[in-house]
Formats: C-alpha cells, structure tokens, sequence
C-alpha cells in the first residue's frame, strides 16, 4: 500500500477494436486510448476492405459498373444502383421512362426499410438485445423474397440499368408488396415497445455522443445521422430526383425526445421513423405506378459526352454522391463516391472523447456505417 | 433527482420491461411464429428470375463473344476457331463460377439466349479447379485441331474443285473463246462433299465434315445440317452426364 | 448427518460392522459428492440446451433439433466437440494462474450445490450456516473471473475481470440484504430451517414471498440482484460479447471454456434455488406436508416440486436474457448503489419493524386469525 | 445564387484568383480557382452571407492529362445552391492549402486524396494514408501508376 496522498502511477492503455470485433460492422478497426473505462481517444483506422472500385470505374464500361455499386453499400443495393444510374444519366441527359422511375422508387424504399432494419437489428445486437435482430432479419427476408422475384438475386441485385430498370415488375408483385407493408406496419410499433422505449436501452443511447446541429453539418453527416441532429434536410425533398416530387412524405428529424438533440437516441429514432415514411411513399408510389415501358432507348455502345457532372442521391446511409467525369468514351475517365459512412467516420474522433468502451458500440451502431462503403 | 423522479425512475424500467418481456413471451408461446425452413429436408423454392449458376448451351451459342466483353470481371473465357463452313466453332467454354458473381449482365446481352441463369445454388467443391464449368465436353486442343484439319481438308476440296473448274473453264474457253464472259459459274456444280461417306470416315466429328455450305446447293445443305445436330447432342449429353 | 447416516447403515448391514465409521463416512461422503455433481453437470448441459431453445422460441425460430429427438442431446454433441477441442494457452499467459482459474470458478459454482436444500431430507450437508455459505463460497467466483482476466494477458480480457470484479463485489450486498428478511423470519441461517419455515396449512400463502409486503419486494430485488452476481443480461458486461468480444474467457478454448460454461449455469441454478427456498417455500408443495409422507415418497415429491420451482425461475433468467439489452458499467454501478442497497436496507428495515410489531406473523396468518 | 453572380462575387474579392468559370457540361459549374487561394475563398464562400457554404459535399483529387486538379462541391443548406471549385495543380509535386480548418469534414476527403493521388494538404491536422497500408508505394488513382508485382514479397 502507497501512503496516503501519494498517488499510484496511472497509465493510459491503448486497445485495438478491431479489425475483427463483434461490433464494428465488419473490418473497422478504432485505436482506443483509454483511462480505464473512459475513452481519451478513438480514432477509426479504416481501409482494410479497400477494393479500389474507383479505379475499376476508370477500366470498365458505364454499365459495367452497375454490378459494382452493389457492391458499395451491400445493404441497399438497389439504391447504389439507382445512384449510379441517374448520374449517368444526369451526365448523358437520358430520359428515363416514367414507369421505369416509379419501379426504381419502389424498390429503392424497399430497400431503404430492409437496410434500416438492419441498421435497427444490429443496434440493439450491440446493446446486448439479441431479439430484434432476428425480427429484424425476418422482416428483411420477406423483402429479400420480393427483390428475388423482381431480378433474381436477394442480396447484390444488379436490377437498375442506365436508362430504365433490367426487367418489368413480375406479375402480382404490386399485390404482394402491399401484403407485405400490410404485414409491416404493425411490427414498427413492436419494435418500440420492445426495445426503442426500454429503459435500459435508453439510458444507453440518450444523451450519447451528440452531435449539434453545427457540427454535423460541418463533419458532413449526411441521411439519418444528419437528420437526428435536428437538421431538416432530405435530398429526396430538398434536392428531388426521380418521382420524389410526386411523392409525400415527411422528413424524420431527431427531436431530443430522451435526451439532447443530436445523440445516439435521435440517430436510431429518425431511421425507425423513416421505415414508416417509406411505407407510406411505397403506398403512394403503387397507387401511382402508370404503365408503359421501362428502358429507354440507350444505345449498346454508350458514349456519354464530355462533361462533369456531381449527382447525389439520399440513401439509406445518407448521400451518395457520384462525381463523374467523362471523356467521351466508353469507359469514366474518373469517378470519385463520395460515399456517407466514409464520410461520416470522420467526426468519429471529436464526439466519442470521454465516452466509455461500451458507448462507442452505440456511437458505431448509431451511425449505421458499413464498411465495403467506408473502404470502397 | 427528486424521490418522486427516483420512483418514477424504478416505475418505468419495471413497466418497459413487462413490456418487451410480455412481447417476448408471446413469440415465446406462439408455434406458429416460427419461421425457420429446415433446409436440406426442406426447400426455398428460387423464383423464376433467380440467377443461379450459368449455364451455355453450346448448340446455340454462336461464339459471338459479347458475354466475355460484358462480364465485368472477366469469368468467362472462351475459345473459338471459325469452322470449315466459316461459322465459328467453340473449342472451349469456361466459367469460373469462382469468380462470377452474378451480375447477368452477360445472360442480357447474349444474341441467341443460350447462356441463362439456371436455379442452381448448391456447389461445394474441395479444389478451386473445380470451380470451373466446362461447357465443351472436348478438350480445346481436339476441337482445334479437328476444325484445322477440316478446313485443311475444305480448302484442299475447295482448290481442287478450283483446280477443277478452272480446268473446265480453260476447256471451254479452249473451245468457246467467245463465250468466255459468260462462262465462270460463281457457284461450280455442286457436289454434296461426302454426305454419306463422311460418318464413316470421321465419326468423332462427322458433323463438320459434311462439307461446305457454300458449295452445297440447297438441296444438299438440308441433310448436311440435320447431320450436323445429331452427334453435337450426343456431345452434349455425354457432357451432362458428366457433370 | 452423514454420520448418522452411516450408522444406520452398519446397523443395516451387519457385515459392515467390521469396517471403521469413519470409512463408510467417507465413502458415504464421497458418493454424495458425486450424486450432487452428477447432477450439477445434467443440469448445466440441459440448461445450455434449454436456454438454446427458450432463445429459438422466442426469436421465432426452432433451435436445436438435429441431435436427438428434438435436439435433446445437442449438450452432450456441444460437450464433446468442447472436450476434444484444441486447450491453447496463449504464449504470453500467466500459466499457472491460467489453468488455475476456470477451477476456482467451477468450485465457487458447484460447492455451492451442497447446501441446496433439494427435499425433505435430501441435502448433501445440512450447514446451520447454510446461507452465509452460499454467499462466501460463491465469491470464488469473483477471484477466479478476475483471475481468468489478468492472466489471459489480453486486454479484452482484463476489462472484462475488472468490470466482473467491480459488479459482483457490489451485487452481494444487495443480494445478502434481499435474503435477510427469511433469515429474519426463520430465526436460523440453515436453508432447511428456512424452508421449514414457510411450512404450514396456507398453501402458497405459507411461503415468505406473501409474509408481508416487504418480504415481498425483497424477493424481486434478491432476483434483481442475482441476475447481476450471475453476470446475465441485463447485467452480463463482464462478458459483454457485443463491447469486450467475451469477456474474460476470451482466451479460453475447449474444456477450460466450458468450466466457465458450465459455472454460469450452475451460478443460475444456485441463486434460484436460494431464491426458492428463501421465498417460495422451498420444497414445500401447497396444501400437503411433505415431511408427513413416507420418507421415499415425501423426497421423490419435494424434489420434483423443489426443482420446478428453481427451474422455472432459470427459464426467467433466460426469458429475460432474451428480452433485455445490456446495461452500462457505469449504469450498472448506479443501479447497484443507489437502487438496490437502498432498497434492499429499507425492506430489511421494514421486515424487522414488522416482525418487532406484529410478532413475527405474517399477513396470511393474520388474515386466519381474524377468521378464527 | 447563379453560378454567374457566384462567379462574379468571388472575383469581386479575389481578383485573379479565380480565373474562369467552367459552365458548359459541367454540373455544378466549377469556378476555376489558383490553388494558393483555396483556403482564403473556401473561407469566404462559407461565410459570406450571400454565399453560406456550409456544406463540402466532396473533394475528389482528378488526374487530366496535363495536370492534376482538386475539385470541391459545396452546398449550403441555408440558400440551397451548389457549386464547385476546381484548382488545378503542377503533376509535379502537387500541392496546396488544406481546407479542414474551413470544412471540418475535408479531412478524410483530402487524406484519400493524398493517398490516392500523392496531392499534399498543407496545414492539414492529419494527413496520413487512409485507404491504403501506410508503406504502400504510389499513388494507385494517378493515370500512370504502374501496378506493382509485388506486395511484402508475396506475389500480387
């Protein structure tokens, strides 16, 4: 025993979360330095799952490249896809079928709920509520199903072309997507009572890593992360593409209902709430739907002209923006995403700083990053 | 915190966790609830577009290459030589199913749709080589050279058949000098090449010995090609068979 | 007891009479020893396939069902996989402490099966210390988890010792203040004493959890409070897969990790069965006396009803392992501090004003009083 | 705003430092800018009132063929327009200030830059590879990077 007064010689202890943890959502790797329990400092180190998809741009065709925006952000494909088909299209100024549109809203929503119900599963999972995660995949499976009719893969789906969608709706599969949000709607409100409102999970999340509205603006947080800090901001309304117009829907933004706007709480809220907006733009959008064809006219050699263009598109991690720069030939002479859990890694570091090792399970969970996005 | 905050505080922890517990409980309870598909007993059944392994089917496949520009990550390889009749002929089709991931971009842009997506999902192979699906039962090697001693062969007939008319030509115009602007016939009299001759001979690959198109009137292409389509499906089955 | 036991024996079997009491004690002693681990091991192998299907049950799935009917064996198949697993003992461990470690914590479990009070006379020693027991032998448990976490010489696995050492420290006197109120009601620290106590012609109304309204919510917060000692979710952050990837058996592979296995669930049972006997009366059943039946039948009976009981309430463990996340350290630390011990002082306050006031009746008796 | 007046604010207050703007096939419209001043009109689009680019949407380093370039999208959530400004830089040791004392969110944006491209961020707070492993050599986005046989000796 030291005397009294004389203080022990404290170290900080340095931790590698990662590359391989549970809870990092794949191969994110944070270097903490702890004091104890609290975390001074957590800085993300990220690149293991670096596939160089820019540079495989510059090498493939335009269409090509579709089967690798599946690759960008796994969980919403379909939404990677249709990104990348608008700003091709936005670059070539091709008119896109307004059937062709709609099916795309459709199965972009789809795919908005099935990705935040994981972002929703592997949450509480973090928290230690094993539970919602296999409601949450139940769900999804019933979505994998409906993407499984519609072209035939249930995870990388490779479904939108430049200049229409690969295939017309299968048959009934209108009916059954209304089935489906029939069969939907009341789990939201489970889940809430479930988990969302328990006390534990909670005092887990309120108060959590805020981000002001300031910040996350400045840090670049985009989507939900960006919404949960009470920025009113949805590129479907503020910056509409496609039929999004036609289309109402409210913004889901963080109102600081357990706790400070802009914390852990608010980020897991607005996606939840967003899945029920989805539900609903989906209704719209099937009652919407007019007939007609679902491919433009787009020639099998497609040379775009010489031009720049910046196109971004809300998905369910946020924006996925596509800079792209065509020299008039086949291939992109370059092509930069910018991709959201990239991005959004980036203020990682300022607001975890005096959190605790379990609160930046909730930080990464809240955040709803995904790693083949973060590392491309 | 006030007591009444305090108590409030104790208050909601036991009433949300009735809550989950009693949500829970009723997952708990309910059979039908469970949503789990026993696997190998039993099956999901692929939907109509599924895209599972590809599969060519080399009969109608015309060798035009386009799947192997589109495939994205260059799984497809193919080879192919132009035949006697000048058509191609595919030496070897290849998929590293290893490497395929699925796009079927390449099952879109195929002219004569003989590569499609077939329902299949299960493979399990324990050496990577076995990753590769050959579609010609044949070695590459074989075909090509079957197919080079055929046009050896075509291209021998067909001189000799030059040989032959120049032959009659010169004859003619020996005897007809007048007549000579009229006399070269583009297409000399045609000689169905061995029609019958030919399975005995080379009954590996009769089909392509049946002879020349362009030297073949109509007539004469007709049982040529039904020929032709005969061994190719015994081919194809072997190739099955062994798959 | 065991002596006794043995004398009757000799005076059964006069062939005996030649051996010396003190070896048949021992042999008496030893077969004991196995019976209860014997069962201790069932036990936590059921409960690992019990809690695997609970969990496939409520997450609407099936569970296990490949080994065996309906998967039964599955816990004998997860056994043998574990026993026939690579033992590693990363280089940069601390060996000795190392091995030592899954032991201590596999004693501190078990031991504690000795006091459990199964039936009318089926106690392997009937301790008049019998609760105080519990609570010090169970304690191993912390030294070895903390044990376990310093010499894996992994990071991971020390948070997960600290965190476990910090919890179950500060979750015992919670779960001694909620267990008091029987001692009180008893008057003896023996678990027989105490079950005894809860005897009587009430039925269910004879037990200590309906004594009065304190004993009451005595044993929701010694539930409470043994979830935590147990480290299970809500409170398992010594473990916490999700933050600290295992916890303090990180490092453990094969049979070692299963001694950890397998004392977690032998811990469920334990704090079950003291929670059973404290306040749901034990092996009592309602409405029949169990000691007044012939001996054979009055054990068979009370150790059915006994480990319906202790069992159901492991069921709850694992219905509220599935339903709940997992609570902060520092939230765990409050929850212990500033909710429970204050609880938990007050009931035990309120326990013995009642007891001072009314002397020692309990409601229900009240209640008959008044009707004569 | 327009990209015009834009163009014409910035000049107003810039001078020569804005040379040009790009507007025929380029969405957004890029305003040309010398690479020294970036910072200082980074500053001032976000914080002129007029302006209020609050928002660095992307910054993505180009190779063109005679040069390199770095091109930032701004957007301001206030007023909802965008723009982009474009620097070009020398092929040979390109670089220029960093923005991330103006934009926040700049810096893994020009740490992939700078590890995709070699462009240095000067003033930077953190500019270390992101992407790649820290010895890797070259810069795999430039056009004329060759692609190396080997990696620690194991066969790419």
């Amino acid at each position: 025993m030291k005397a009294r007064g004389e203080a022990l010689p404290t170290q900080e202890m340095l931790i590698n979360m990662g590359p391989q943890h549970p809870s990092t959502h794949g191969v994110l790797r944070v270097i903490l330095r702890t004091d104890g329990e609290v975390v001074v400092n957590a800085r993300p180190d990220v690149g293991y799952l670096h596939r160089a998809l820019e540079k495989i741009g510059e090498r493939v065709t335009y269409a090509q490249f579709m089967p690798f925006t599946d690759r960008l952000d796994y969980l919403a494909s379909m939404n990677c896809n249709a990104a990348w088909a608008w700003a091709v299209e936005k670059l070539a100024g091709i008119e896109v079928p307004e059937r062709a549109e709609y099916i795309r809203v459709i199965v972009c929503e789809l795919n908005r709920i099935s990705s935040h119900l994981i972002a929703f599963g592997s949450f509480t999972a973090d928290m230690g509520a094993f539970t919602p995660f296999l409601y949450a995949i139940r769900e999804r499976e019933r979505i994998n199903d409906l993407f499984e009719e519609i072209c035939g893969n249930r995870l990388t789906y490779n479904y939108v072309r430049i200049g229409g969608v690969s295939a017309d709706l299968p048959d009934r599969f209108l009916e059954k997507t209304k089935e489906f949000l029939d069969y939907f709607d009341p789990k939201i409100p489970e889940y809430n009572d479930l988990i969302s409102y328990n006390k534990i999970f909670v005092h887990r999340l309120a108060n959590v890593a805020v981000a002001t509205p300031e910040d996350a603006v400045a840090y670049g947080l985009t989507g939900p992360n960006l919404r949960g800090s009470g920025v009113r901001f949805d590129l479907r309304r503020n910056e509409p593409y496609s039929v999004y117009p036609k289309i109402d829907f409210d913004i889901c933004v963080g109102t600081g209902e357990r706790g400070t706007v802009g914390d852990c709480f608010d980020r897991y809220m607005v996606r939840i709430n967003e899945m029920r907006e989805s539900v609903k733009i989906l209704r719209q959008a099937i009652a919407q739907i007019p007939d007609g064809p679902v491919m433009a006219k787009v020639p099998r050699v497609f040379k775009p002209p010489v031009g720049e263009v910046y196109f971004r598109a809300e998905n369910p991690r946020g924006e996925t923006g596509i800079y792209l720069i065509s020299d008039g030939t086949v291939n992109p002479y370059r092509l930069k995403i910018r991709a959201p859990s990239f991005v959004t890694m980036n203020i990682f570091e300022k607001i975890t700083r005096g959190l605790m090792i379990a609160d930046i399970v909730a930080v990464i969970g809240s955040f709803d990053i995904i790693l083949p996005e973060i590392d491309r | 915190m006030g007591f009444k905050a305090y108590l409030y505080d104790i208050w909601e922890a036991v009433a949300t966790t009735a809550k989950g517990m009693r949500i829970t409980a009723r997952y708990g309870v309910d059979p039908r609830e469970t949503i789990t598909l026993q696997y190998p007993e039993e099956r999901w059944e692929p939907s109509e577009r599924y895209r599972g392994f590809l599969h060519n089917d080399i009969k109608r496949c015309t060798s035009c290459t386009m799947c192997v520009r589109v495939c994205p990550v260059d799984c497809i390889s193919l080879e192919a030589v132009r035949g006697a009749d000048k058509k191609m002929v595919l030496a070897s089709y290849d998929i590293n199913i290893g490497r395929c991931m699925y796009c079927g971009l390449c099952v879109e842009v195929c002219p004569p749709k003989s590569l499609v997506h077939t329902g299949g999902y299960e493979m399990a192979t324990v050496s990577r080589g076995e990753l590769i699906l050959h579609f010609v039962p044949e070695d590459a090697e074989t075909v090509k050279g079957r197919v080079a001693k055929q046009v050896a062969e075509a291209a021998a007939k067909a001189e000799a058949e030059k040989a032959k008319a120049e032959a009659e030509k010169a004859k003619a115009e020996a005897e007809k000098p007048a007549d000579a602007p009229q006399a070269p016939d583009p297409s000399p009299p045609p000689k169905p090449p061995g029609e019958e001759a030919a399975p005995f001979i080379q009954p590996a690959a009769p089909a392509f010995a049946a002879g020349n198109p362009e030297t073949a009137d109509a007539a004469g292409k007709k049982p040529a090609k039904e020929k032709e389509e005969e061994p190719a499906k015994a081919g194809d089955e072997g190739g099955e068979a062994k798959e | 007891m065991l002596e006794s036991l043995a004398i009757s024996l000799v005076d059964a079997v006069p062939v005996l009479s030649g051996v010396p009491l003190w070896t048949i004690t021992l042999l008496i002693m030893v077969v004991v020893a196995a019976v209860v681990l014997t069962f201790a091991l069932t036990y936590a192998g059921l409960a690992t396939y019990v809690e695997r299907k609970v969990a496939g049950d409520i997450q609407a799935r099936i569970g296990p069902n490949r080994v065996g009917p309906v998967g039964i064996l599955q816990f004998l198949a997860d056994g043998i996989k574990l026993l026939l697993k690579e033992d590693i003992i990363p280089a940069k461990a601390d060996r000795f402490l190392f091995v030592l470690a899954p032991y201590l914590v596999f004693i501190g479990s078990f031991a504690a099966f000795v006091v459990v009070p199964f039936g009318v006379g089926l106690i392997a020693s009937d301790l008049n210390i019998g609760i105080y027991y519990v609570m010090a032998i169970t304690s191993l448990v912390v030294v070895g988890v903390l044990v376990a976490g310093w010499a894996s010489n992994n990071k991971w696995a020390l948070l997960g010792g600290m965190r476990a050492a910090a919890q179950i420290v500060s979750y015992e006197i919670p779960v001694g203040m909620a267990l008091l109120p029987a001692v009180l009601i008893a008057g003896s620290l023996s678990l027989q004493d105490i079950v005894r106590s809860q005897g009587g012609l009430f039925g269910i109304f004879g037990w200590n959890l309906f004594h009065n309204p304190f004993t009451f919510f005595s044993f929701f917060l010694y539930y409470v409070a043994a979830l935590a000692e147990t480290n299970r979710t809500p409170f398992d952050i010594p473990e916490a897969e999700s933050e600290l990837v295992a916890g303090y058996h990180v490092e453990y592979t094969g049979i070692r990790f299963a001694f950890f296995f397998l004392a977690e669930y032998g811990d469920m049972f334990v704090v079950s069965s003291l929670a059973t006997a404290c306040f749901l009366g034990g092996w009592h059943v309602p409405f029949l006396n169990a000691e007044a039946l012939p001996a054979v039948w009055g054990n068979l009976f009370s150790l059915g009803v006994f480990l319906g009981k202790a069992l159901g309430l492991v069921v709850v463990m694992m219905w509220v392992r599935w339903t709940l996340p997992r609570l902060r350290v520092d939230q765990l630390m409050r929850m212990s501090w500033k909710y429970l011990v204050p609880l938990t002082f007050f009931n035990l306050l309120g326990v013995s004003l009642w007891l001072l006031l009314f002397q020692g009746r309990g409601i229900p008796q009240m209640i008959a009083s008044l009707f004569g | 705003m327009e990209p015009k007046a834009i163009f014409e604010a910035v000049r107003a207050t810039f001078g020569e430092a804005v040379s040009e703007l790009q507007e025929e096939g380029f969405r957004p419209a890029f305003l040309v800018v010398s690479p020294e001043k970036v910072r200082e009109i980074g500053r001032f689009l976000r914080d002129d009132p007029a302006m209020k680019f609050d928002s660095l949407m992307c910054l993505s380093g180009v190779d063109y063929p005679d040069r390199f370039a770095v091109v930032y999208h701004l957007h301001s959530l206030g007023i909802g327009h965008r723009i982009g400004v474009k620097a070009y830089l020398p092929r040979e040791s390109p670089s220029l200030p960093s923005v991330d004392g103006v934009w926040p969110t700049a810096n893994f944006h020009e740490r992939e830059a700078f590890d995709l491209f070699g462009i240095v961020f000067e003033g930077s707070w953190d500019l270390r590879r992101i992407l790649l492993p820290e010895d890797w050599e070259g810069h795999p986005l430039r056009k004329d990077y060759k692609y190396p046989e080997f990696y620690h000796g194991i066969k790419v």
